[in-house]
């Protein structure tokens, strides 16, 4: 019989790719590293071949640690809320835009990402440090005595990943944006809905979406820029990812590996309660 | 009121995405020795600086075809993990995502470790093995970015296509591609962008020779190298991807016009 | 074995590397005919660990390391010993044992001092122990524990309260202060200068190398070899493991410490050259910015590297509960 | 413009003031007037493309007027928002929200008015059987077939009660019954509450059988506007004659004046002609084909052409003296089941049902 | 499932064998078996939410049967996709192209054939033209009212000359004279084309007038197929009789029979009811309004409720003996017109106009 391949296995084929490259080249050092987790630390090897919890025992016990986790979750979470606050209205916005400006707006927004984090960080000393543009502005005027640092901060570090986050967020949520059909705005007027109300109840769920894409990628950057943290944060504003690169510099891999998968799993319980929260497909319509 | 609200947000947004890039862009111009703000003069010596740094060069080249290769590459892969995903609910549909996503949160420089343990075993070359890892870290940008448009799309119009007789491929790249053509866009633009600027994973992944850009910044600065220099790299860098892209947008954007 | 057209060394980039270009790659070059390839990418530990995961199939020949993570490489094996009757080395004799490691040998050596402003600081601080002094409250600059001289503010910290060098205990009793004088912790050296340069700091720890720099930068500093002694700091070259080049190899390492070209670390860097006949080829000027007494030379302090070395780890996850846990 | 808001009278709740309306590639609307008193059942109707959503959109403010003033109850909203302007809608393409389900789409309008929850349970719920969907209440749009989107998109504009009720083609997607059923219920409906209703539909028997007054449009301009009754019996266009129904346009010289009435010859036959002035030349006027019944007396004879039987009619396709003339005949026991093709039929009509027609030949 | 395949006859276009379709929250069809004649104009009537579109897209591959078969020229294509079937299809929202042109949006089913650029422009240039949007060639979807829209839809499904067509509610946005100008054009280019076309309405006289045959659903399944004419005369259950058209549903005793007929007695008049076997027991039977005609001299005698003036036709609700019954009459100028309500009128009928009904009581 010459049935063809139904439809659905051509979706399946679709998948494959991506399984395949990410299955060699990323599930098959991650399984290694995996196996590296539970190894003793080595002073004389990458690792020495005797298994032990110790590497997420301490993570999951010692306070230090517990500290940090929590303090990456705050820095995680207000960096999401100031992220969607700040970008969900320049995203609409720009979802007004012709094609073309938003076509702009995108670039604009884009181009400073390709700039090394390590430069963007001078232009933020040069900004916010001792003799910076604000400190010194603010003698100038007069509002302060003495310079003052204001890199190395909880602030600073908030700021930083913000300027590099944004433009993921506002870019992911006028995407959705302008996919959203203006007659159900209209429909939510004609039901007494006030513009804000009509945005609230309509545009905001339809634009789910965008929503979860943005905030995801936001977690996921925000778990793991470690040179904005550790450039603007300094040694005193530590986060789980500081961690793993001091596990590096001192040569446990087996510890820095742990670490490692103690952060991908915060970020995929942060993802799938995002997914729960958000529920972005339900824009088509289903629950 | 609610208009002049959202412009205020706006410009807060810009100036914050754009602030510390402009601050670098306008000292790179500086005639002065040290990176402070504002310049006491300005000049083009630091251009010529960097010019005559072909380490500079070289990674700028290395790190353009890089990020190009690996952004279209990121970006048909991400595309064909968001069809399945957006077209199916199941485990493997749930699982896919997930796996897409985790590079992105895995650090980096473990994860090119990893890596160059599986390339020493399979004896990959360097370059090849640079460019797979670039993928894998790019890839959930580029598949967030599609998986976001195509999660809005009325797939009643794949069936209108495949009812005028084109095959699910066809009708794909005929009708879906072009309607959710900004998000693929963008998924590019942001495996560009993270490609170019990727450090972590590539620091253990270069090999003698073969330097990226931002490991190349990285390493000039390690030791006493002028941040004049690198900011005009930097400044270098954006003017002229800012220019490949408006090029770009003059060649394919007016497409985009009647798009909505 | 047939000659290759490079040799690759792994090394720091900037201005050294293209020091280490110019003054040595570049004569090596048209000595030999075989060019040297830089990779810059890598910090010192990573270059040990892209050395020991390529010790099956080694593409490196050259590593340049600082006496701290030596004891690290040599642990994990990635050196070649450096044979002194190779006649390949023939200036390894003459470099002093203290510049040496098993499969290492020194290039530049500096000692680690405390720098200060005087037009901030009223009284010069003469001692270690004078930095924790409530003066200073947020103006003195150190090195953070991911610097590679990160961890020698425990045994500077022992020192100061009067202990030993390696009483790890009152290091960190030490350390426990300053972090309340709330200092300014510098990711890497450029850091350290520019925060004096500008200003920001008031002093620091800052090898007496780098106090030329900063003063080439316009900043305002003086050099104090502290009452406790300075701090030796070394770097140099050593031979990666398997590497497929040894003969070749071992000629370069001899060319870092060749008298008779050495002098330029001290041009540029302000830096000592390792062997004993380099100082006599300086300018004078040059010879005294380099160059330690001999009374100070003799109170220069040896850190035990290895015991160093194997406390980094434990070292750096303490340190990191004071100053990052509060 | 104050003056011209206070000068409108009270009893209109919507009035177009030379509205013209204008998109980049077309103009929709030509200068159109139109009063649409409070609490009528107003239908508008016109061919496809005609303007009639465009009219709708305007009203409810999703489009502003190129040029002209929007009058409701007497004020100048021109440039005011949807949002402050209150009427429900059903929008000729449902435009239902895809996120919620059908209470929840139905319970929008009335939880923007604050209303209690029981409340709210038990208006949905009774709006819901109202629309036959009761069982369907917790799918999503995407559930439901086109005619119960169609339906929930109904209850979802009626449900709160708005004053003025506009209405893009409502029962288009449903099958006779059921739109039968809805007619009725929207009628009782807006007569219970005295809405204001506005409806757009492209079925002139439901304009007709439903609407108080009614609008017929063409071109993005008003042809006719009145009572059903009115513009079926008296079309004042060729247009409205032939889109109200089927008509036999018919053209001939007048020959004379009986009283009120022409005396028309049309292909050598004498016609009366009511409501017209002329008494010479050429005149054009309109004949219903359910008027004509066969009369073998009559001196008006046409040749059968066609017989087309169709349901409860017979569709007789004639030639009167080389002028086609079509007529409708009901399938009552009485009807003569043989005409034949071919044969030679005689007619005749009420005198009244002759109407001439104003526009120009 | 070869044996199967093969024993299909040749001449059926499209054959369901028990098909059944669930979605997770209902099921759709239930049991359906269909047969379509290659050639045939089919029409799928019935009311909102029966499973029209759901049968449809089973045709066309969209959706997969939950069980049973179809066929397509006697091949099982159960599980073959929809793009390795031929057709064309017009979609019940339209799902036009919104980034495409209605040229494009037209031409793209000739592109996918590899057709010549110029042939393409020909082409498209004359199937626009048949839907009257030759103007409108260069605008986008957005840009263009419902009505257009779906021409623009039924345009794209034909001008590539498919094989089979089917359309879902192709004409549900268009005026009366539009809708029967565009009937008239499907009919002759499927006639001269010969392709199998299956036709979704919700309008009985659509179905009627346009089809071949027609198949009546309730609920998920076929209650009746036929030829027009077979299905409007003579309906099998009650169902389709009052959908087909108004009807009198009327029930009585067998009280005896008259040759092939049964007489009834419907609250005290004696009827007489063609096509039932019984000849005892209670009786339901349709009675088209149409059919009934006043009868001065008749016995059968009703009270006169309601009169209702629709434009060509006068509707009576009559009370018989307690029954309510409805009777349509043509406005002629014979019709009395001073039938008045309370006053008793007599009715008469031919006796072929009252059918049994199968279902029970
Ligand atoms: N995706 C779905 N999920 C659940 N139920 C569905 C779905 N699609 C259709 N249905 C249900 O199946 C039944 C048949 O739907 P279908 O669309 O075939 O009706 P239809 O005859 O085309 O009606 P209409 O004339 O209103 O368009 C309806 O009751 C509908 O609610
Ligand atoms: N956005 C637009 N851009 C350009 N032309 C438009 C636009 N919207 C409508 N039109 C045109 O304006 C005219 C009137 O459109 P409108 O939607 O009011 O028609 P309609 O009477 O509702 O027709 P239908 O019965 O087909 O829905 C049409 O010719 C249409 O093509
Ligand atoms: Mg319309
Ligand atoms: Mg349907």
């Amino acid at each position: 019989m010459n049935r063809v391949l139904p439809a659905s296995s051509l979706l399946y084929a679709v998948a494959l790719p991506p399984l395949v490259i990410l299955g060699l080249f990323f599930v098959v050092p991650l399984c290694y590293l995996l196996f590296v987790s539970f190894m003793t630390n080595s002073g004389t090897s990458l690792f020495d071949l005797e298994p032990t919890l110790i590497n997420y025992a301490e993570i999951f016990t010692d306070s230090f640690y517990l500290l940090i986790i929590r303090r990456t979750l705050l820095s995680t979470a207000i960096v999401l809320i100031l992220c969607l606050l700040i970008g969900y209205p320049v995203a609409f916005y720009a979802a007004r835009l012709s094609a073309r400006g938003r076509m702009i707006m995108l670039m604009v927004m884009m181009v400073p990402l390709m700039v090394s984090n390590v430069v963007r960080a001078y232009g933020w000393v040069a900004i916010l440090g001792r003799r910076g543009l604000v400190s010194s502005s603010l003698t100038g005027v007069g509002l302060i005595e003495r310079p003052v640092q204001y890199l190395y901060s909880f602030e600073a570090v908030t700021l930083g990943l913000l300027t590099i986050l944004l433009p993921f967020m506002i870019v992911s949520l006028t995407n959705s944006l302008t996919t959203i059909d203006t007659r159900y705005t209209e429909a939510a007027y004609s039901l007494g809905a006030s513009p804000w109300r009509a945005f609230l109840r309509v545009t905001l769920p339809l634009s789910s979406p965008g929503i979860a894409s943005g905030l995801m990628l936001v977690t996921f950057l925000t778990l793991s820029a470690y040179v904005t943290i550790a450039l603007l944060g300094g040694p005193r504003y530590k986060l789980l990812v500081s961690l793993v690169f001091d596990s590096v510099t001192t040569f446990r891999w087996p510890r820095a590996a742990a670490l490692s998968f103690a952060l991908l799993i915060i970020a995929l319980i942060i993802a799938v309660i995002i997914q729960l929260v958000v529920r972005p497909n339900r824009v088509q319509g289903k629950g | 009121m609610g208009a002049v609200f959202l412009r205020l947000i706006v410009g807060i947004a810009l100036t914050l995405i754009m602030g510390p890039i402009l601050v670098v862009l306008i000292v790179s111009f500086s005639s002065g020795d040290a990176l402070v703000f504002p310049p006491p003069g300005f000049s083009l010596r630091w251009f010529v600086e960097f010019f005559g740094i072909a380490e500079m060069r070289n990674a700028f080249m290395l790190s353009i075809v890089l990020a190009l290769t690996s952004a279209c590459a990121s970006a048909l892969l991400g595309l064909l993990g968001a069809i399945y995903v957006s077209r199916n609910r199941n485990g493997l549909s749930t699982f896919l995502q997930m796996l897409i996503m985790a590079p992105l949160v895995f650090p980096a420089l473990i994860l090119g470790l990893a890596l160059l343990l599986l390339y020493k075993t399979v004896n990959m070359s360097v370059l090849p093995g640079l460019f797979i890892a670039h993928v894998v870290v790019c890839l959930p940008y580029a598949f967030r970015a599609v998986l976001t448009s195509l999660q809005s799309f009325d797939t009643t119009l794949e069936e209108a296509g495949q009812s005028l007789g084109a095959g699910p491929v066809r009708s794909f790249m005929l009708i879906t591609l072009p309607i959710i053509w900004p998000g693929v866009l963008s998924g590019w633009l942001f495996a560009f962008v993270v490609s170019f600027g990727e450090l972590n994973t590539a620091l253990f992944l270069t090999g003698p020779g073969i330097v990226t850009l931002p490991i190349e910044i990285f390493s000039y600065l390690q030791f006493q190298g002028n941040q004049l220099v690198v900011a005009a790299a930097s400044a270098l860098q954006v003017l002229i991807i800012l220019f490949v892209l408006v090029l770009a947008e003059r060649l394919v954007g007016a497409k985009q016009l009647v798009q909505r | 074995q047939s000659k290759p057209e490079s040799l690759a060394m792994m090394t720091w980039g900037g201005l050294w590397g293209d020091g280490m270009a110019k003054n040595v790659d570049t004569p090596f070059a048209e000595k030999t005919g075989v060019k040297i390839v830089q990779d810059r990418g890598s910090s010192p530990v990573e270059r040990i660990t892209k050395l020991k995961i390529s010790l099956g199939n080694q593409v490196y020949d050259l590593v340049q390391l600082h006496d701290g993570v030596v004891p690290l490489a040599e642990a994990q094996g990635v050196l070649e010993e450096l044979d002194p009757n190779s006649q390949n080395l023939p200036f390894l004799a003459a470099v002093p044992d203290r510049f040496k490691r098993k499969g290492w040998v020194a290039m530049i050596y500096s000692a680690l001092g405390i720098a200060y402003n005087p037009n901030l600081v009223k009284k010069p601080p003469t001692s270690f122990a004078d930095l924790w002094n409530e003066d200073y409250r947020g103006q003195i600059v150190l090195p953070e524990i991911t610097h590679s001289i990160g961890p020698y503010i425990i045994p500077i910290g022992a020192m100061a309260a009067g202990k030993d060098a390696r009483d790890g205990e009152a290091g960190f009793d030490m350390l426990g202060k300053m972090a309340a004088l709330d200092p300014i912790w510098a990711k890497d050296t450029d850091t350290i200068m520019s925060a004096l340069v500008n200003e920001e700091a008031a002093v620091g720890l800052l090898y007496k190398s780098q106090t030329y720099t900063v003063r080439q930068q316009g900043g305002k500093v003086e050099w104090v070899f502290p009452k406790e002694g300075a701090i030796s700091y070394l770097s140099g070259t050593g031979i990666a493991k398997n590497t497929k080049n040894k003969a070749l190899a071992e000629q370069y390492v001899n060319m870092t410490i060749d008298p008779s070209t050495q002098g330029w670390v001290a041009e540029v860097f302000n830096y000592g050259g390792t062997h004993p006949d380099t100082l006599a080829k300086l300018p004078v000027e040059l010879q005294e910015r380099v160059q330690f007494s001999p009374e100070e030379t003799a109170r220069i302090v040896d850190l035990d590297q290895e015991f160093m070395s194997a406390n980094r780890g434990q070292w750096t996850d303490r340190w990191n509960r004071i100053v990052s846990g509060g | 413009m104050k003056t011209d808001s206070t000068t409108s009278a009270g009893a209109s709740d919507v009035r177009f003031v030379s509205v013209e309306k204008s998109f980049e590639t077309a103009t929709a609307l030509h200068s159109l007037d139109l009063e649409i008193e409070r609490g009528t059942l107003f239908a508008l109707l016109g061919p496809s493309g005609c303007g009639k959503t465009t009219t709708l959109r305007l009203i409810a403010g999703f489009e502003q007027p190129t040029r002209g003033q929007v009058y409701i109850r007497g004020k100048d909203v021109t440039g005011i928002p949807a949002y402050k302007r209150s009427f429900g809608m059903v929008f000729q393409n449902f435009a239902l929200f895809p996120h919620l389900s059908v209470t929840e789409n139905v319970a929008f309008g009335l939880q923007m008015r604050g209303i209690g929850k029981d409340v709210i349970r038990q208006k949905v719920a009774a709006v819901l059987d109202l629309v036959a969907l009761g069982k369907f209440a917790d799918r999503y749009p995407r559930q439901l077939s086109g005619g119960q989107q169609q339906r929930v998109a109904l209850a979802r504009a009626v449900v709160f009660e708005p004053d003025v009720l506009l209405l893009d083609e409502p029962l288009s997607a449903l099958d006779k019954m059921l739109r039968e059923q809805m007619q009725v219920e929207i009628r009782q409906l807006q007569h219970r509450l005295g809405m204001t209703t506005v409806f757009v539909t492209h079925d002139q028997e439901e304009a007709l059988t439903m609407s108080d007054r009614v609008a017929v449009m063409n071109h993005g301009r008003i042809q006719q506007a009145g009572t059903p009754k009115d513009i079926y019996d008296r079309p004042r266009t060729e247009f409205v004659a032939t889109f109200l129904g089927a008509s036999n346009i018919l053209e001939g010289h007048v020959r004379g004046r009986e009283g009120v009435r022409a005396v028309v010859d049309v292909a050598g036959n004498l016609v009366q002609v009511s409501g017209t002035p002329v008494s010479k030349g050429k005149l054009r006027f309109a004949l219903r084909p359910e008027k004509i019944v066969l009369d073998p007396q009559s001196g008006i004879r046409a040749v059968v052409k066609d017989v087309i039987y169709r349901g409860a009619q017979t569709f007789l396709y004639l030639d009167m003296g080389g002028i086609a003339l079509n007529a409708v005949l009901q399938n009552t026991a009485a009807t003569p089941a043989d005409i034949e093709t071919g044969t030679s039929v005689g007619l005749s009509w009420e005198t009244a049902s002759a109407v001439a027609l104003e526009d120009p030949t």
